[in-house]
């Protein structure tokens, strides 16, 4: 087991597991020691004291999409900025002017969605 | 390597049956998802198996997975718009493509 | 691949094709998005095991971080009362046999393509990686900026239309 | 080492984190209680124990004792997995903060990005936490939160962009070796502010604490939740917290490096000396409209980032002559 990918996976997966398990550990232990009285009041979802209004699982706006949306969008052209990044430095202005046009590209979508309103919180 | 094929078939025919048999359109876009996903695995198996130092393979996962999220963002925007005027996210309730 | 490396492949394997069906499969839509979100992470592990460690943090970072939030958002965003709606009886039949012959198919044919297992993996991916994208690939990077924009435009416009 | 041997190993060091934030939180509640005592001319919390000292080591055991109160129609599973997957990710970070300079858990290949990857998942956490109680303060809290968090991690993750331009490698270790004459905050200032500035709103703090105002939502997403897993968002508030803080000393102020004083003391000083900054905006500032922190994050955050880009590209090209 002298594959460095493998090693990692294999640290990275006991970590993950101590970490995912000890809170669940944890919560099971102490189901036994604090109380549970269950009543029909205390489950109510919380209003401010009074009955709920209204559901809450409705369509929403549309609006709140857009930026997941853009996001998205953003977060891949980021990682391919990443995938060039680390050998950016010796590669030139060449390699740079690249860049460039790739950053002006998307920076074109962020125009657009600009321009669209897609950037408005309501 | 017989791992990987194995394991990326059987992915693949898990999102093709999703893809035939379901009719919701967020779990069809699940299951694409899937079968988008055992593809990669390949190109990342087969850039391993031949051209350990060249990369291509994993380039291509790269830009597969990028894809894969535009078309995510696009196919859900439909499947939302499709929902606000029908009221369904059915594929099969959906046949027209006018207004 | 390594004997150990293998095995660790086979175990995570199983977990990636196990949380696909149940995903596939579900009725509730919410449980499928998160199972999907488990193969995901499953199959970003494999990544990992295969030497691709770059593609393994993007899969995790576009897919878990950002697809699946996305579909939370649009689940959310559609919701309506109590369940979500899964319309009408599903259509197994023709479907499913030609899932069937198709994943039996290509399960054979690995199964007797007798590819040799592959050598070591190189040190450094990223580099690599960096630069195959500056160089062989260079179009292809540019390519995917297209295709970004080509996609915040498309789904805007989509978005757009059921405003009015 | 063997792979039940490494395994092993990796659960130790998962239990370890997982002690050291839980342990952060307790230190880090208390003195951000005192902190904002003194900046609003308060004591803070004085009862428990010689000035207070033990205050949130009372609240945890009151925590752990407390009723796990489920709404009658939350969904289950859901309501579970949301604070988990709201700490989960925070504390996974861990592994690769180097605590002075050998001190690194695991030096991935991929280190920076792997730190930047890991948290994204909270926004699951959050949507599911949000979605499942079934509350409409949960739900709006939910969605603020997921979106929130979302739109500041582009220009937060460009921003590191320009590290690992000058740095050369993602590589944890390679980042603190490139910095040992010049930290990047003499290079890239702007990039260091993004990240700060961004990194406020990733943890939801004020001025971007709106995912949880007080006034307008109750508690955001954690409005149903009561007892250990109440305490899970906080674990996860904190660890994140103090997680960022390291990486923003690793990536802008050298790590451990410095002169005299061991790598572990300078990296826990320069550490906690973000933690204390954050605390002060915290306390001191009014909260963003929710709507301008979204204008802020798009209109302002993301285009300054690309023009820190195009900084630290010649900024690179500058230092490599």
């Amino acid at each position: 087991m002298n594959d460095p990918y493998q090693s990692d996976v294999v640290f990275l997966l006991g970590f993950a597991l101590a970490v995912f398990a000890l809170p669940v550990f944890t919560i099971l232990v102490f189901r036994w020691l604090r109380p549970s009285r269950p009543e029909r009041l205390k489950r109510e979802p919380y209003e401010s004291g009074m009955p709920q209004a209204s559901v809450p699982r409705r369509p929403f706006h549309m609006a709140y999409y857009n930026f997941a949306l853009v996001f998205i969008v953003f977060e891949v052209e980021t990682l391919l900025l990443f995938a060039i990044a680390p050998v950016l430095r010796d590669q030139g202005w060449a390699a740079l002017a690249e860049v460039g046009i790739f950053v002006v590209l998307v920076a074109l979508g962020l125009f657009y969605a600009w321009r669209k309103g897609a950037l408005v919180w309501r | 390597m017989t791992a990987v094929l194995v394991l990326s078939a059987v992915l693949f025919a898990i999102g093709l049956f999703g893809v035939l048999t379901r009719r919701n359109a967020i779990t069809l876009l699940v299951s694409v998802e899937v079968m988008m996903n055992a593809a990669n695995l390949n190109l990342v198996a087969f850039s391993r198996l031949y051209q350990p130092e060249l990369m291509t393979g994993q380039v291509f996962a790269i830009l597969g997975i990028g894809v894969a999220a535009c078309e995510a963002a696009v196919g859900l925007a439909l499947i939302l718009t499709i929902y606000r005027r029908y009221g369904s996210t059915d594929v099969d309730r959906v046949r027209l493509l006018r207004e | 691949m390594s004997g150990g490396q293998s095995m660790l492949f086979v175990l995570v394997g199983v977990v990636a094709a196990v949380s696909a069906l149940y995903a596939v499969l579900t009725r509730q839509i919410l449980r499928s998005i998160m199972s999907l979100g488990a193969f995901l992470t499953a199959v970003a592990v494999e990544f990992y095991v295969l030497a691709a460690d770059f593609v393994s943090v993007v899969q995790i970072f576009v897919y878990v971080g950002g697809v699946v939030v996305l579909m939370l958002f649009a689940l959310m965003l559609s919701a309506s009362g109590e369940r979500h709606p899964l319309a009408g009886a599903d259509r197994p039949g023709l479907g499913a046999v030609l899932a069937y012959l198709v994943g039996g198919g290509l399960v054979v044919a690995s199964l007797g393509a007798g590819l040799p297992e592959p050598g070591k993996a190189p040190a450094q991916t990223v580099d690599l990686l960096g630069r195959s994208f500056l160089g062989g690939q260079l179009f292809a990077f540019e390519l995917m900026g297209v295709v970004l924009l080509a996609a915040v435009v498309a789904a805007l416009v989509v978005a757009r239309g059921e405003r009015q | 080492m063997s792979g039940a041997a490494t395994f092993a190993w990796g659960a130790l060091w998962g239990a370890v984190s997982l002690t050291i934030v839980g342990a952060l939180t307790t230190v880090l509640v208390l003195v951000e209680r005192k902190i904002s005592g003194r900046i609003q001319m308060r004591v803070g919390p004085m009862h428990t124990g010689p000035h207070g000292l033990l205050q949130t080591v009372a609240d945890i055991v009151k925590l752990l004792f407390k009723e796990d109160v489920r709404p009658a129609r939350a969904d289950a599973m859901a309501f579970r997995l949301g604070p988990l997957l709201t700490a989960v990710p925070a504390v996974l970070s861990f592994a690769v903060i180097p605590f002075g300079a050998p001190l690194i858990m695991r030096d991935l290949n991929v280190g920076v990005l792997y730190f930047l990857a890991v948290p994204g998942v909270t926004a699951v956490g959050l949507l599911l936490a949000g979605w499942a109680s079934y509350d409409n303060y949960s739900f709006l809290g939910g969605l603020r939160s997921s979106a929130q968090f979302i739109s500041y991690e582009i220009p937060r993750t460009l921003a590191v962009v320009g590290v690992v331009m000058l740095a050369g490698s993602l590589r944890v270790s390679a980042v603190l070796e490139a910095q040992r004459t010049v930290p990047f905050l003499v290079l890239e200032p702007l990039g260091f502010v993004l990240y700060l500035v961004t990194t406020l709103a990733e943890v939801n703090r004020t001025p971007f604490d709106i995912p949880e105002a007080e006034s307008e939502l109750v508690a955001g997403y954690h409005t149903e939740y009561s007892g250990f897993r109440w305490a899970l968002f906080f674990l996860a508030e904190y660890g994140a917290l103090f997680a960022a803080s390291a990486f923003a000393t690793v990536l802008f102020l050298g790590g451990g490096n410095g002169p005299l004083l061991p790598a572990f003391v300078w990296f826990l000083v320069k550490t906690l000396a973000i933690v204390f900054l954050t605390m002060w905006i915290r306390w001191t500032l009014p909260r963003f409209r929710s709507d301008q922190l979204m204008r802020l994050a798009w209109k302002v955050f993301l285009p300054l980032s690309l023009v820190n880009l195009v900084l630290a590209g010649l900024a690179m090209q500058v230092v490599a002559g």
